[in-house]
């Protein structure tokens, strides 16, 4: 689990989210995916906020944060690193591809690595089909993978 | 932008609209309009063929005749140009050399409208891509 | 009532228009097996999520089975509940929930209670096919001081979840993770001490399997039992014997108090004691506390916190101190029976019976889990020694009677001992909703107008709504009353308050539907509202029949007072009989 | 007024590639030649040509250029915009005859295909409703709420023979009809716009290309059933779709297309975007309600109905984005214009995202009754690099597997679900003989296992189960009891599941049980994978002849497997041989071979 110290300033901005869906609780995927770019990821006391300022309980937003897979409660890499998961990427060699980044960066799918660049993850299909296999560092798309190319990619990352 | 208040209110929204995208709506069926292409290679340019293009273009909006012009390479006659292709549907490619602005109108008033031939005209003979 | 006509199993039902075919077939006879399906009239709560698919019944001409719980009878409908095509189902998908189910039913707390070993019995499950070393979804253990997580052991019936949500809007617990992990669990799965768990323990009452379960203090009492050094004393609590019988074949609503303390000194406890005890005591203390506010309120004191509010049901003060931390001043600041029990055993009775504190053990029986965790709170402590060393549950207790082998049936009544076992109606009547109001009136009204209370029986307080309001006459004085079990229902009567739509001098709230009487500790009744009117009738039976029937005149109370306590609310009541609360804002 | 205009794609696939670069190369040397006044740069929705793009598309001649490049943007303009001349090395090329085809009308891979659904994809810019409104946008609308009763909109629905195109082909007419019966003071449109099967992505292509036509049919399907709000739940994951429909809304909402007194009728209707977070499940429909709601996505018994009760307790319709896209060219053509195209029982067309061992891969929207033939052949150039065709998957996790002999069935609703599978979204992965039927099985069922919600048994342990022996299978350990266990597991979940997704979860591995037994048995008994994909089960052997005895093998082996001596063939110890295939990669000189 990670650390994250809630300050004022969380507190508020937290407050200003959950206001601006009328802090209404059918609004709550709203307001993690709103809390969620603002932090990063979903730490416990980001819940526990928008639990109170929600009027509801803890369990059951963590109950929904853990059910999508969209939502983190561990920071991602400075490069998220996503790989597309879609049947076409997989018939055309996805596994591969995550193999040769698991090689190079020395993480397992759902980590990051030690220096925090890199978090790898798989992604189920971005639609980018006609460029099979692909995957997303941030907003970047590389398609056309091959597992040779990995090395390259990872390099011009900072 | 102002509100659509009304049924037609938006046909005449759409009417005005219509022109920008009737030029994508006859690319679909070309082989129904009048297909006319304007040389337009060095020696087209050199020779005036762009005033000649707009010209075209001009005139069969003012006439609302059914035809697409579209430019097209060399098309061998660098001597005889600017040069302009009319194809109308279901007949042969008819290729008029020498063209300027007034000749332009002509080939409109008289070739697609009536079907009268001009001078000027060339074989065709060459290939596309 | 519109009625619809179907066949199950070739028999003709008819049913009202909205019938289950669960309940349709239950109605005719037929035994469908269910699992996720629960059902607690008495709340108007019907569980019913369709998830679990043991009960999946065949209709012909539809593509799928359909779960018997939630598929409404359609008229002309013909329903296949045993179908080689619905047994084969069935028994798979059991299969599939014991294939993620350890298989220590040997040592299971809930052996021999357990909804999904009798399925397996039922179905005659003698082997489950999965690959060799299947995956099990497995969970961090989570030990509390009442209740006890072993979610490996979760079905995902999630009959806990709604009843900590719905019913007792207490909210420790929601559906967590998806697929395979799915599980119930608090937020971040952390300990039940953690989260806004109250220990009230309705959920252990309504979970199906082992995994959730109360802790059990058995051996403690037993090894307490076993020391020479030890003077064990035992209380026991007024819902204990309306439904103690029950776990030794008695109808529901048989009153056991005699046997019961006969087995309790067949067990070797060296003083049997009543809580009934300490309840008229608490109703001194309480009630004094009562009319103290009252009269300062008529007399025009601005100060005065109105309502007060009962302050006996542990799970109900975990609750206030969790979410209601700005009240803290409003409930009465009287100790709970057990508690003060505990204190005065530990002082008054070990003086007078010649026991050092720390050689004497004071046991608990109780129907009950947040007892559990009441008794160890630190403010019932002496130099770390618990004023109450273990609280047991009632199905405890049945369960050290079977170990001691001793004929429960054939026991000849025995009576408490003295002092500490005399006890009035009032007293007993702790154990149902609305009863601790009661007795508080039956004092109330006597100490307040100087006049004899004619009319004991308060039938306006009675009953199982689960808000209930009354005004009672106190000679021209008209008291206003509030009553709310369940904590749902404390929820709205408290909001309720905070919106100024009542005006109430006194609040009673009980944690547990029905009172003590459906407490979590209690034998399961599994949502049979039927037990519970029956124990509640024998409550009010018994208090009946009682001698006395005002805690004012228990003369073992007047002697405590006189021999060591001097008047209620007195220095040495505070510091034995009162307590404070702490603000717990927990999410 | 332009004379040419250049339509580049900004759909996800070619924005990927930089296409939004070479919109912005083509505008500067536009510029630098001073043709701004002669020529537009348009950015559209998806060609679904995805393999070649990026797509520029030059009009009026419809010349089609491929994989474009953002230095290819001043020659195209230069040659091609100046100088009339195209640009041949950046043309489709026919893969027969190897003869550049210009005009893309003449490309194998739009000649089989009709556009309904996708009918302005390619077409118009979607961030500009004008170009919508001058495609005869909003006019359906206009028509309906002007001149219609919500009855004969609805009827007309029904007449058209509309199912709809997220899953199970239930009519949409009927089930507008079934929402507009029940009366409560509030009811809801909500477009699901959740698309999570792997390897589908029309309904994004949709969103992105012609957004206007899901707010112009949510709007009418409103006016049907008596709803004034429209709700679309759409994937966080589609931020390009999610942005210019936002774009669409605030257009129509400033026109007054979307509001109070809808072209100055006493109909008002409005809409909102809800966001998805990546559950699978969440494409149910009780389960994306109770995902609106702010709740765990998980689904519900029905009944009751979303249509009596749904979002927030109030009657709701539901249909997806494709569904929707259909329905103004309804209205705009007739119903039965509409009807005249398909099958008896499955109308109108159905968009196919084709992709897999397939040459055109991409997006195609085909009348029903085309064969997977036509589709595979024809449109999408036949299997990559010559190989032969396997199988086809078509509707995804839910779907099943095709072969061979379903290669001339004419595809509808009903004739899928009658071999075996389903339309599903619309997914259609090609398999060649490389593939293991039986890893394509549990790739399946592995994104089965991570979607499942949990929230009934069979689907939760019962797909696990599955997976777990299919492991075991593919790692060599299985045995005959197993397939047996296998198949009434299938049976089992597929009976007794509480949701679609749970029902037709099994649909994979039944598929492949049925149409490629032989695989399976081969996998158990002969403990062989002759697609050579199951690692657990390749031999690896050195061909004594090739091997040179370069001992690379040798010394990169974990477990010291190969033998040999220096300049001699090397040798592989079958006992201990663990599979890896570390061999296989590290030789030179190709003398490994995996049987």
């Amino acid at each position: 689990m990670v650390n994250f110290e809630i300050n004022d300033c969380h507190k508020k901005t937290i407050k200003e989210i959950c206001e601006s869906f009328g802090n209404r609780r059918s609004e709550l995927i709203n307001i993690l995916h709103r809390s969620q770019e603002h932090f990063g990821f979903l730490p416990e006391p980001v819940q526990l906020e928008i639990a109170l300022n929600l009027n509801m309980p803890l369990a059951k937003i963590y109950g929904v944060v853990s059910f999508y897979s969209f939502f983190t409660m561990t920071p991602k890499g400075k490069h998220p690193i996503s790989v597309c998961m879609g049947t076409a990427c997989y018939v055309r060699g996805a596994e591969k591809i995550v193999e040769a980044l698991e090689k190079e960066l020395k993480i397992k799918v759902g980590q990051v690595t030690e220096d925090g660049k890199f978090s790898l993850d798989c992604l189920r299909c971005i639609g980018a089909c006609g460029l099979a296999p692909v995957m997303m560092v941030g907003d970047v798309v590389h398609g056309r993978l091959e597992p040779e190319m990995i090395k390259d990619i990872i390099s011009k990352y900072e | 932008m102002t509100k659509i208040k009304s049924l037609d209110d938006l046909r005449q929204k759409k009417q005005q609209l219509e022109q920008n995208m009737e030029i994508r709506e006859k690319s679909d069926h070309p082989e129904s309009l009048v297909q006319i292409k304007v040389a337009m290679a060095t020696c087209g340019i050199a020779s005036g063929a762009r005033t000649v293009m707009n010209a075209l273009v001009e005139k069969i909006k003012k006439e609302n005749i059914a035809a697409v012009v579209t430019q097209t390479g060399c098309m061998g006659y660098c001597y005889a140009e600017p040069t302009v292709e009319v194809k109308k549907p279901g007949q042969d490619p008819v290729v008029f050399s020498y063209v300027d602005v007034k000749k332009a109108e002509e080939i409109v008033d008289k070739y697609i409208r009536n079907n009268e031939l001009l001078d000027g005209i060339l074989p065709a003979n060459y290939q596309t891509i | 009532m519109e009625t619809v006509k179907l066949t199950i199993d070739n028999k003709h039902v008819e049913v009202p228009k909205g019938t289950t075919i669960l309940q349709a077939a239950h109605q005719a006879g037929i035994n469908i097996p269910s699992l996720c399906y629960m059902n607690l009239p008495h709340l108007a709560q019907e569980h019913k999520p369709g998830s679990c698919r043991v009960c999946v019944v065949e209709i012909p001409g539809r593509k799928n089975l359909v779960p018997a719980c939630a598929t409404p009878c359609t008229d002309g409908l013909v329903v296949l509940s045993h179908s080689l095509r619905a047994i084969n189902a069935r028994r798979t998908v059991v299969e599939l929930l014991l294939s993620d189910h350890p298989k220590d039913c040997l040592i299971c707390p809930s052996s021999g209670n357990c909804e999904l070993q009798k399925l397996s019995i039922t179905m005659g499950i003698r082997e489950i096919n999965s690959v060799e070393n299947a995956a099990m979804s497995t969970y961090r253990k989570d030990a509390s001081p009442a209740l006890m997580r072993n979610m490996d052991k979760c079905v995902m019936c999630r009959s806990c979840e709604t009843v900590c949500n719905e019913i007792q809007t207490v909210g420790a617990l929601s559906a967590v993770n998806r697929g395979f992990m799915a599980v119930v669990a608090p937020a971040f799965e952390q300990d039940l001490t953690d989260s806004p768990c109250t220990f009230c323990g309705q959920c252990v009452a309504v979970c199906p399997t082992g995994a959730l379960t109360a802790v059990d203090n058995t051996f403690h009492v037993i090894r307490a039992l076993a020391d020479p050094n030890k003077f064990v004393v035992v209380q026991t609590a007024p819902a204990v014997r309306a439904a103690l019988g029950e776990e030794f074949g008695y109808q529901p609503g048989t009153s056991v108090t005699g046997k019961m303390a006969a087995a309790l000194r067949a067990l070797g406890f060296d003083k049997v004691f009543d809580t009934d005890f300490a309840a008229d005591l608490t109703i001194m203390e309480e009630g004094a506390e009562l009319l103290d506010r009252i009269s300062r309120h008529l007399n025009g004191d601005k100060n005065v916190r109105l309502p007060i509010l009962t302050s006996c049901c542990p799970a109900w003060v975990n609750f206030f101190e969790t979410n209601y931390p700005d009240m803290l001043d409003v409930p009465s600041t009287a100790r709970s029976p057990q508690q003060m029990f505990g204190s005065i055993a530990k002082t008054y009775m070990a003086q007078k019976l010649g026991v050092k504190r720390e050689d004497m053990v004071v046991v608990s029986v109780m129907p009950c889990l947040a007892k559990k965790f009441e008794c160890q709170r630190d403010e019932f402590k002496v130099d770390g020694n618990p004023d109450v060393d273990y609280a047991i549950t009632t199905r405890e207790l049945a369960h050290l009677i079977k170990i001691g082998n001793i004929d429960f049936k054939s026991l000849k009544d025995e009576d408490f001992d003295r002092p500490m076992g005399e006890s009035t109606g009032a007293g007993l009547i702790f154990g149902v909703t609305g009863g601790v109001i009661e007795a508080a009136t039956r004092t109330a009204y006597e100490l307040f107008t100087g006049k004899k209370l004619e009319k004991v029986d308060f039938h306006e307080l009675r009953g199982m709504e689960g808000i209930r309001t009354a005004t009672v006459n106190f000679d021209g004085t008209y008291i206003h009353i509030g009553i709310a079990h369940t904590l749902g229902n404390a929820r709205k009567l408290l909001d309720g308050i905070r919106k100024g739509m009542y005006n109430f001098h006194a609040i009673e709230i009980m944690a547990c539907p029905g009172g003590c009487i459906g407490g979590g500790g209690q034998p399961l009744h599994r949502g049979n509202s039927i037990v519970l009117k029956a124990r509640m009738d024998a409550i009010y039976k018994e208090d009946f029949n009682k001698p006395i029937r005002k805690s004012h005149e228990n003369p073992e109370i007047i002697q405590l007072y006189e021999e060591f306590l001097g008047k209620p609310l007195s220095e040495k009541s505070h510091h034995l009989l009162h307590t404070h609360y702490f603000s717990h804002p927990k999410q | 007024m332009y004379k040419m205009q250049l339509l580049v794609c900004g759909g996800t696939g070619c924005r990927a590639s930089a296409s939004a670069t070479i919109v912005e190369k083509l505008n500067e040397s536009l510029k630098a030649h001073g043709l701004t006044e002669d020529a537009q740069v348009v950015t559209t929705g998806c060609f679904g040509f995805c393999e070649k793009g990026p797509i520029v598309k030059v009009i009026p001649d419809n010349t089609f250029y491929t994989q474009v490049r953002p230095e290819d943007a001043e020659e195209i303009v230069a040659e091609h915009i100046l100088k009339g001349r195209k640009v041949a090395r950046l043309l489709y090329e026919n893969p027969e005859t190897q003869e550049h085809v210009s005009d893309s009308r003449h490309m194998g891979f739009y000649q089989k295909q009709m556009r309904i659904a996708l009918r302005n994809c390619g077409v118009i810019d979607p961030e500009n409703i004008d170009e919508y409104i001058a495609r005869e946008g909003y006019s359906a609308l206009a028509q309906v709420i002007s001149d219609l009763t919500p009855e004969q909109a609805i009827d007309m629905v029904k007449q058209s023979g509309l199912r709809g195109r997220g899953g199970a082909g239930f009519p949409t007419g009927l089930k507008w009809e079934i929402t507009s019966k029940f009366s409560s003071d509030q009811k809801y449109v909500v477009c699901n716009a959740d698309e999570g099967d792997p390897g589908a992505f029309m309904d994004r292509s949709i969103l992105e290309g012609d957004p206007n036509t899901i707010i112009e049919a949510m709007a009418i399907c409103g006016y049907c059933i008596g709803a004034s709000k429209g709700l679309v739940y759409i994937r966080a994951e589609y931020p390009l779709a999610i942005k210019r429909l936002q774009i669409a809304i605030n257009q129509a909402r400033e026109y007054g297309l979307l509001g109070d007194k809808i072209l100055g009728t006493n109909f008002s209707f409005d809409m909102e975007l809800r966001y998805g977070a990546g559950a699978f499940v969440c494409g149910e429909e009780t389960a994306l309600i109770a995902s609106m709601e702010g709740k765990r996505g998980e689904p519900r018994f029905k009944p009751p109905f979303p249509a009596e009760d749904g979002y927030l307790h109030k009657p709701t319709n539901v249909n997806n984005v494709e569904t929707f896209a259909n329905v103004p060219v309804i209205f705009l053509k007739g119903p039965e214009w509409f009807s005249s195209i398909g099958t008896e029982k499955s109308k109108g067309t159905k968009v196919f995202a084709l992709a897999g061992k397939i040459n055109n891969v991409g997006l195609i929207e085909v009348p029903m009754g085309i064969t997977l033939r036509e589709i595979i052949y024809e449109i999408g150039g036949g299997i990559k690099n010559g190989k032969k065709f396997k199988a086809v998957q078509t509707g995804g996790p839910s779907g099943g597997c095709l072969t061979e002999k379903h290669l001339d069935t004419a595809i509808d609703f009903d004739s899928l679900v009658a071999a075996g599978s389903m339309m599903g979204s619309g997914g259609m992965i090609v398999m060649d003989e490389d593939d293991c039927m039986v890893s394509i099985a549990k790739f399946y069922l592995e994104f089965i296992v991570e979607e499942s919600c949990g929230k009934c048994t069979p689907c939760r342990v019962g797909n696990k189960r599955m997976l777990e022996i299919l492991e075991k299978i593919c790692q060599g350990k299985g045995n005959m009891e197993d397939l047996d266990h296998l198949r009434n597991l299938a049976y089992v979940i597929k009976d007794t599941s509480l949701c679609g997704l749970g029902q037709t979860s099994p649909n994979p591995i039944l598929s492949t049980l049925e149409n490629f037994n032989d695989e399976y048995i081969a996998h158990v008994k002969d403990k062989r994978c002759y697609a050579k994909q199951c690692k657990a089960l390749a031999r690896y052997t050195i061909i004594p002849e090739v091997c040179t005895g370069c001992t690379v093998c040798a010394r990169n082996c974990p477990v010291e497997a190969i033998t040999g001596e220096r300049r001699q063939p090397h040798f592989i110890n079958q006992d201990i041989c663990i599979h890896c295939g570390v061999c296989y990669t590290k030789c030179k000189f190709n003398a490994i071979l995996v049987q």
